[in-house]
């Protein structure tokens, strides 16, 4: 029997022809249907095997070794519980990514600029995940970045986008060549790259620390953890947005596993100072994301920053998950490692929607900015509804899924006083509240982008012309809603079906949840916490529909339309509506002004003169001013006075020689 | 090897780097030139010499060609040259003149060190030889890097190249000395050439392409 | 049989609750023109406001969305389950496991983020301010509120709120200094939340210091009787939660018998007076703040209540 | 088969024959036609050294392990450059910047030039080895002033002055080296003889062979393009016909870095000589950092992958410094795909400059759209040289970084940091060329698709599968080069 692993490779190899068969027809008509709906039937297809393989036993999966690759080593692929779930979340997003774009496709005006990097970019993602030697691994995720990136330019004529292609592919790079580091310490100086050797050898602890020093730049860098997440909310908003929804849904998952797999399997045994820099970045991440988020109007980028700021909170789970592997405390990381990996599903999930609906809103009216849309639930109804389920799932807001693994977050956060070291005993309790204010933050930022965009009167023209999405579309966003919904009410299947990865990476799980009665979740005993979205929703469902039974039986119910009261000031222009920045502006004032060193600047004419009154908002990015400028800067610096060297005379460029030769003569002369 | 021969050899190598250390106070092109021509002759002895010493009748060629064309073609030629284009006739020093004597006897001190470190057990002859022809070696670079004037960059360079064909001759039975300092020449008679045709008055960059198209008669 | 018994039990405080919220919010107005010396509406003033809201008919603004028609239920029904869960005169009922404190918070969090998007929906101008400062006060208040509860949890060893009042209620707790922090934070929060002076005047109706008023402008009707229903019952909650957990004695256990459950509700009215009492004198007491006070406010909330988290966890090792 | 002396006899006969024919034939069609023939045959000659039995070293000449990877390279890379040629100077000639006899002199040339090369491989006597790098290096020479234009005679000319004095320094290194062995082996033409050379070299005085090293190292390379030794490099690739741009990067750089690796193994079998090792890596990083640093300024897109060539030469050259298995793998492997790489980008630069009329870099914009073609062969080209997967430069700095980590983690952060910042420069400016709105004309070309497509597609194939007979060998070269 073929195994399991060249079942998926066959299905990385398909990804891989159709994009070959993409080059060649995709100037035709018919391309995008045959495109899409091929990578559609292969990632259901891997989805399937994936998750046979995550219920099923996968360390009983023998693992692939091709002759391709490097040389002496091959190509190594392997299935674990690990990868397994990480496949279902690659192909589970490749799936309804595929199925929104055979819709969403035909908008798409530069066609032959997207289909063939859409299948190579699903194959690069699987390969990452399946990838078991550090060759293939960083080939498959360079990859991955080079199809992404190519959808990232697909749209290359605004120069926006060229930017952010550039910024995106220098930081990957940036990215790969520290894990390419990593890896070259793991393997150590005879070059032994397979995964295997690399679990089997006991790095030095230098090694080690270097190593998750290394890979927090290298898969942080992709992930999108502040500061290196400057390109994050430039690329993913620059794509397709299916593509986009892929990038943020997917690939920052990815990013996910690689430091899943170096830093819990390969590295062995953590050390507790670990924990401390994953929390701190973590938390960091998640509120700056967020507040990034708020501040911003251009509702594709949102959600981008929103991506950061979820990323903040796995690594956050993460972080917890390693203070307790290091201090020997299983069943404790096990619970906050099950919290990071609900979390990765939740996000691919939820994210993936909201940028379907994105995508939506921006094949409807054409625009991305927010300050210009308004009222559009009642030209895009089943878009708005759907767009709201995943605002409500963000916003982590029982009964739907993004609370599930925040509540879990939360709970794992609570077994941190039995952790002995004082620097984990002061950062937890704070994270946890950065965790807390990131939450509520965004549940801010996701009423702002509903009701900016969905709700209000229209703000421009472009939106009362909107029309509802096509049903390929609408069918992928449903898919999706339903998906934050039942992993919201049944989270203990969920928790269950991700025990067999924190068997193989923490040595131990959470309690079985599906014996629970009433289906509850229980992390350790019922009488510390439960939570049971089930019948919270079941709950809300029959007292609403109770409440609506009582006013419908027993009140008036009379109804008139008639023009909004707002305490009798008529709003004479939809301009008048709060806006994406007027919206924020509370929270810029109590946060801004360290977060983004906001001045708001007011020029009232004095009395009596006709000029108009000025409020002037300045934000700085001081993430890219403290970190980003000044390299630029060195480097504008030093290219600026090395240039010289290009336009020397010809006597100059021999007294170079000259100085050369005699400083090597004089070592030679001078060496012992 | 008897002391005669060596003491011989050693004072006409000796001479040349005497000779290099000549044109490092050169200030007048014309000076410079006959300077060079000296230090062909005295190359074209010490071929001679060791062409002698070691029977080695091919290197006569080698003696004669620096005789005639270094001693006497080249610097006619220079000296036609600065005439026709209206070459400056001063030298234009990059760093004066105390300095580049300074740094000149720097390098020779660095070439007779790293030749000293060579093993005793090498012949003595040659051992003296490498350390003289490195020294001119240096300082015919030492020239062309602190004199403006392209002509006066060629004499370094060609100075240079003496320094090389007295190692190459030094080097007891090396093959293809003969063929190397004539394809030496022709590459300096290119250089020459060069800076005939390229009308290049002061600098080696400042080539003029217009007096090139004017020779050719082909102009664009 | 037990079941069924259990099941009603569990009814009963939700009715429980549904019945007393309006007299809660009654009696402190009361209490209220009282220390003014007016004479005050009646207690069940409210429930006459309620029914007389129900039979109006409703003026929807022209542009409103079924959203907007939603939006009410769905307030209500989230604060009600939520005041629900809280034991008000008995721990440990049937569904007392369903949502611990945390998602308790995040159910109020449902329900203001629907409050404020209900804002947004008709595109006034007094609906973006309401809304956006109710959301500028909830990233503040819930962070706040989760450290309460995490410091509550570090103490008692579970977010269960009948668990942690069982123990709040036993002798092994003794006085702690986070403890009193946090019952302060929270005090802090609920005032907040329930848009009490000085974060806002739930009677005013001047237009640029609003936050929850300005959000419900455009409801009338029955709509806006399930909106006020909602917080009635929000401040219930509050109430009944900051009594359960900081005066716990008087709450039976479940399955004791309804003799002991009368006793529990007698208990717990007298609680509600109690606190009632005090919001009232409180709120007398003190002026409203400017908006961008409010964010002073919650800061120190939030910091008292880190404060404590973190003594707890530092003390844990001592 | 015949005798398997014939071959390499072929592969320097070949060319000489075709020179002197191309030198009096005056039809261009024919002449680059017979170019083109004559470069298929010396690349099947090389060929065919892999299937006959290798010559005994001779006094001159010699076959082994290391030189035949360089040489089928050399001819393979020589054969795809005259097909592109063919096309490039057609068009050349249309447009008037060359004349017929002009390409008289440049087929004749360019058959020269390449003997040069392929005598300097397969040669075994240092002063042979020392003549031919010379001859390659002339000729280029007078190809690079070709168009005669200001700039190109400029080139040329900076191109000649500092080659001069790399040769001057290179034969004093070979003559020191001839003294070094002089005392062990004997007078006479032997002491040149590499394979002589490299059996007694543990008995050469080392410190002579110190001294010789650093002349060697300086006068080839000089050629190599090694920081500060460069200054000619960019201009020449600037300013010359593109095929022979594509020429010096992909080869003629190989051949000045094939001396320099020879002598290298000579001081390497010399134990108590220096260790030509730390030298290499200094050189190779200043390299790096220095063509990285310049990339971000160039305005030129000849002159701007001509940066590239010293950054890449630098990557080579601080590989076999590192020395190892693995580096030396590395660096022999990351030499072939530069070599086919460079080449392939400047086949479509060549077409590109020819099609927009200019080389400034600002002036051509959205090639992709406008000549897709052409542009996503450059935007595969920068890709490959930026090393990113899968194609074949990818896996060679995967091994350098990785095993010199390993290693010495302190000379991976310069590395990584030249390999980032040169990444940087060349992904901006090939966004500028490729992306964008486009500018310039939108004439169709008539290129030759071929040569760069197959060389890419060389490039790919090797960065995902590297066949075994290949590896084996390579790993042989790289024991050899220790």
């Amino acid at each position: 029997m073929t195994s399991i692993v060249a079942l998926l490779l066959w299905g990385a190899a398909a990804f891989l022809g159709t994009a070959m068969l993409a080059v060649a027809v995709s100037r035709r008509g018919s391309a995008t249907h045959l495109v899409y709906g091929a990578t559609l039937g292969i990632s259901a297809v891997m989805f399937a095997i994936a998750t046979a393989a995550l219920t099923g036993d996968p360390a009983g999966v023998s693992p692939v070794t091709l002759p391709l690759g490097l040389p002496w080593i091959g190509a190594h692929f392997r299935l674990d519980a690990l990868s397994a779930f990480f496949l279902v979340v690659v192909n589970l997003g490749g799936t309804v990514a595929s199925l929104y774009g055979l819709g969403y496709g035909h908008h798409e005006p530069a066609p032959h600029r997207v289909l063939p990097f859409f299948p190579a970019f699903l194959a690069g993602m699987n390969m990452v995940v399946l990838a078991d030697d550090a060759f293939t691994f960083l080939l498959s995720w360079e990859f991955m970045s080079l199809a992404s990136w190519a959808l990232v330019m697909a749209h290359h004529r605004e120069q926006d986008n060229t930017r952010a292609g550039y910024i995106y592919l220098v930081m990957a790079s940036f990215g790969t060549l520290a894990l390419l580091l990593a890896f070259g310490l793991l393997a150590g100086p005879d070059g032994t790259y397979t995964f295997d050797a690399m679990r089997a050898a006991e790095p030095s602890r230098f090694a080690a620390a270097a190593a998750l020093v290394l890979m927090l730049l290298g898969a942080g860098s992709k992930a999108g953890l502040v500061p290196l997440h400057v390109w994050l909310p430039l690329a993913h908003p620059a794509a397709p947005s299916h593509v986009s929804a892929l990038m943020s849904g997917v690939m920052t998952k990815v990013a996910v596993y690689g430091f899943l797999r170096v830093v819990f399997d390969l590295l062995g045994e953590p050390a507790w100072w670990s924990g401390v820099v994953v929390l701190f970045l973590g938390g960091l991440t998640a509120v700056l994301g967020i507040l990034y988020a708020l501040m911003e109007k251009d509702l594709k980028r949102l959600l981008a920053y929103s991506t950061i700021e979820n990323i903040g909170v796995i690594f956050v789970s993460l972080g917890l998950a390693l203070a307790f592997k290091a201090n020997a405390m299983p069943s404790a990381a096990a619970l906050a490692l099950t919290a990071a990996l609900f979390h990765v599903l939740n996000h691919s999930f939820f994210k993936s929607l909201l940028f379907f609906g994105a995508g939506a809103v921006l094949t409807a009216t054409g625009e991305r900015n927010m300050e210009k849309l308004g009222g559009l639930i009642h030209r895009m109804p089943l878009t708005s509804f759907v767009f709201l389920v995943g605002c409500v799932s963000i916003s982590a807001l029982p009964p739907f899924n993004g609370f599930v693994s925040e509540w879990l977050a939360f709970q794992a956060i609570l077994q941190s006083p039995d952790l002995p070291q004082w620097g984990l005993k002061v950062m937890v309790p704070a994270v946890g509240g950065l965790l807390a204010l990131s939450a509520a933050l965004a549940a801010a930022c996701f009423v702002k982008a509903f009701g900016i965009t969905f709700l209000g009167r229209p703000r421009s023209a472009a939106v009362e012309q909107a029309q509802e999405v096509d049903r390929y579309a609408l069918a992928a966003m449903f898919t999706l809603a339903a998906l934050c919904l039942l992993a919201g009410i049944l989270p203990g299947l969920v928790i269950d079906g991700l025990s067999p990865v924190t068997l193989s990476l923490i040595g131990s799980r959470m309690p079985v949840q599906m014996a629970q009665p009433w289906l509850s979740i229980v992390p350790i005993a019922e009488s510390r916490s439960s939570y049971n979205g089930l019948l919270v929703f079941v709950f809300i469902a029959i007292s609403a529909s109770l409440a609506a039974f009582v006013i419908h039986r027993f009140a008036s119910h009379a109804l008139r339309r008639g023009p909004a009261w707002g305490c009798g000031f008529p709003d004479v222009t939809p301009a008048a509506q709060y806006t994406a920045v007027s919206f924020a502006q509370p929270i810029r004032r109590v946060f801004g002004t360290f977060a983004f060193r906001a001045r708001e600047k007011v020029e009232m004419p004095p009395p009596g003169a006709t000029a108009p009154a000025r409020l002037t908002v300045e934000i700085h990015d001081v993430v890219w001013e403290t970190f980003y400028q000044p390299i630029t800067g060195a480097v504008g610096y030093a290219t600026e006075k090395l240039n010289r060297l290009q336009f020397l005379t010809i006597r100059r460029y021999l007294t170079l020689v000259f100085l050369y030769l005699v400083t090597l003569l004089l070592v030679l002369a001078l060496w012992p | 090897m008897n002391g005669l021969t060596f003491d011989i050899a050693h004072l006409l190598a000796g001479g040349l780097v005497l000779v290099s250390f000549m044109m490092l106070y050169q200030d007048r092109l014309f000076a410079l030139i006959n300077v060079f021509a000296l230090h062909a002759v005295v190359l074209a002895l010490s071929v001679a010499w060791q062409a002698y010493v070691q029977d080695a009748h091919h290197l006569y060629v080698t003696a004669a060609i620096a005789l005639i064309f270094k001693a006497i073609v080249i610097p006619v030629g220079l000296h036609r040259i600065i005439q026709r284009i209206g070459i400056h006739r001063d030298i234009e020093t990059a760093v004066g003149i105390g300095p580049t004597m300074l740094a000149g006897i720097g390098l020779v001190a660095l070439s007779m060190v790293l030749m000293l470190r060579v093993t005793p057990e090498a012949d003595p002859l040659a051992r003296e030889d490498l350390a003289f022809a490195l020294s001119i070696i240096l300082l015919g670079l030492l020239v062309m890097v602190t004199r403006r004037n392209a002509v006066s960059q060629v004499v370094g360079f060609m100075s240079l190249e003496n320094g090389l064909v007295l190692a190459a001759t030094g080097a007891k039975g090396m093959p293809l000395v003969v063929e190397i300092s004539v394809a030496f020449s022709i590459l300096i008679a290119f250089i020459v050439i060069g800076v005939f045709l390229f009308r290049i008055r002061e600098r080696f960059d400042s080539v003029d392409v217009g007096a090139l198209d004017d020779y050719r008669g082909e102009r664009r | 049989m037990a079941l069924i018994a259990e099941l009603a039990v569990q009814g009963a405080q939700m009715m429980l609750v549904l019945l007393l919220a309006p007299l809660l919010t009654g009696f402190v107005r009361k209490v209220k023109a009282r220390l003014l010396r007016r004479q005050g509406p009646s207690l069940i003033q409210p429930y006459r406001d309620l029914l007389r809201l129900m039979r109006k008919e409703v003026v929807l603004a022209g542009n409103a969305s079924w959203l907007f028609r939603v939006i009410p239920y769905l307030i209500f029904a989230a604060t009600w389950v939520a005041a629900a869960l809280i034991p008000t005169f008995a721990t440990g009922l049937t569904f007392s496991w369903t949502a611990d404190l945390i998602a308790i918070v995040a159910l109020l969090g449902s329900a203001r983020f629907f409050l404020a998007l209900a804002g947004m929906d008709v595109g006034t101008s007094f609906g973006g301010i309401g809304a956006s400062r109710e959301v500028m006060i909830a990233s503040l208040a819930e962070p706040a509120m989760l450290l309460i509860v995490f410091s509550l949890a570090l103490v008692a060893g579970a977010t269960q709120l009948s668990t942690v009042a069982a123990f709040m209620g036993s002798p092994e707790v003794g006085l702690r200094v986070s403890l009193g922090m946090s019952l302060i934070a929270l005090v802090m929060v609920a005032l907040a939340e329930n848009a009490r002076i000085p974060v806002d005047n739930p009677s005013t109706h001047l237009e640029l210091t609003m936050v929850h008023e300005a959000m419900v402008l455009e409801y009338s009707g029955r709509h806006l009787a399930m909106i006020e229903f909602a917080a009635f019952l929000k401040l219930l909650l509050y109430v009944s939660l900051i009594s359960c957990v900081f005066i716990p004695w008087g709450l039976v256990t479940a399955r004791s018998g309804p003799g002991a459950y009368a006793l529990g509700v007698a208990v717990y009215i007298g609680k509600l007076a109690l606190s009632g009492i005090l919001l009232a004198v409180f709120e007398t007491a003190i002026a409203k703040m400017r908006v961008f006070r409010v964010p002073d406010f919650l800061g120190a909330a939030l910091m008292l209540a880190l404060l404590g988290t973190l003594l707890l966890f530092v003390s844990r090792s001592l | 088969m015949t005798a398997p002396f014939d071959a390499v006899a072929a592969i320097l006969l070949i060319p000489v024959g075709a020179a002197a024919l191309l030198a009096a034939l005056p039809n261009y069609k024919m002449s680059a036609g017979l170019n083109v023939a004559a470069s298929f045959l010396t690349l099947l000659a090389a060929l065919s050294l892999f299937i006959t039995d290798r010559p005994q070293p001779g006094q001159y000449l010699l076959v082994d392990d290391l030189n035949i990877v360089f040489i089928v390279l050399n001819t393979f890379v020589g054969f795809t450059t005259s097909v592109f040629s063919a096309s490039y100077i057609a068009h050349e000639l249309d447009t008037g910047r060359l004349t017929a006899p002009n390409l008289r002199f440049y087929h004749a040339m360019y058959q020269i030039m390449m003997l040069g090369m392929n005598l300097a491989f397969v040669s075994n006597n240092i002063g042979l080895m020392w003549v031919a790098v010379e001859l390659a290096t002339l000729t280029t020479v007078l190809m690079v002033g070709i168009y005669r234009t200001h700039e190109a005679l400029e080139a040329a000319w900076k191109y000649f002055i500092l080659g001069s004095v790399g040769i001057a320094l290179a034969l004093f290194g070979t003559i020191l080296v001839y003294m070094a062995a002089q005392p062990v082996v004997g007078e006479g033409t032997n002491a040149m003889v590499w394979t002589v050379l490299i059996e007694q070299a543990a008995r050469f005085d080392p410190a002579l062979l110190n001294v010789a090293f650093v002349f060697l190292l300086l006068g080839y390379g000089t050629k190599v393009g090694l920081a500060p030794l460069h200054a000619w490099l960019p201009d020449a690739h600037a300013e010359g016909p593109t095929p022979i741009s594509a020429v010096l990067s992909g080869l003629l750089l190989n051949v000045a870095l094939y001396a320099v690796l020879r002598f290298k193994l000579l001081l390497a079998a010399s134990p108590e000589a220096i260790a030509p090792g730390p030298l290499m890596v200094a050189m190779g990083l200043t390299s790096l950092i220095f063509a990285a640093f310049m990339l971000y300024r160039r305005r030129d897109i000849k002159r701007l992958f001509a940066y590239s060539s010293i950054e890449h030469m630098g990557i080579i050259v601080f590989a076999f410094g590192m020395g190892g298995p693995l580096a030396n793998f590395a660096g022999l492997l990351h030499m072939v795909m530069h070599s086919l790489t460079k080449s392939a980008i400047f086949f479509a630069v060549g077409h590109i400059a020819q099609v927009k009329g200019t080389q400034k870099i600002a002036d051509i914009r959205g090639l992709t759209e406008t000549h897709p073609g052409l542009g996503w062969a450059l935007v595969i080209g920068v890709v490959a040289i930026a090393g990113l997967p899968p194609l074949g430069i990818f896996m060679s700095e995967f091994l350098v970084v990785s095993s010199t980590f390993a290693r010495q983690p302190l000379l991976a952060i310069p590395l990584v940091f030249g390999l980032l910042l040169a990444f940087g420069a060349l992904l901006l400016r090939l966004t500028g060329v490729a992306f964008g709105e486009p500018r310039g004309s939108t004439a169709p070309v008539e290129a030759s698709y071929v040569p760069m497509y197959s060389h890419l597609a060389l490039v790919f194939g090797a960065g995902i599968y590297l066949p075994a007979s290949l590896v084996t060998w390579f790993q042989h070269v790289a024991d050899i080069l220790g």
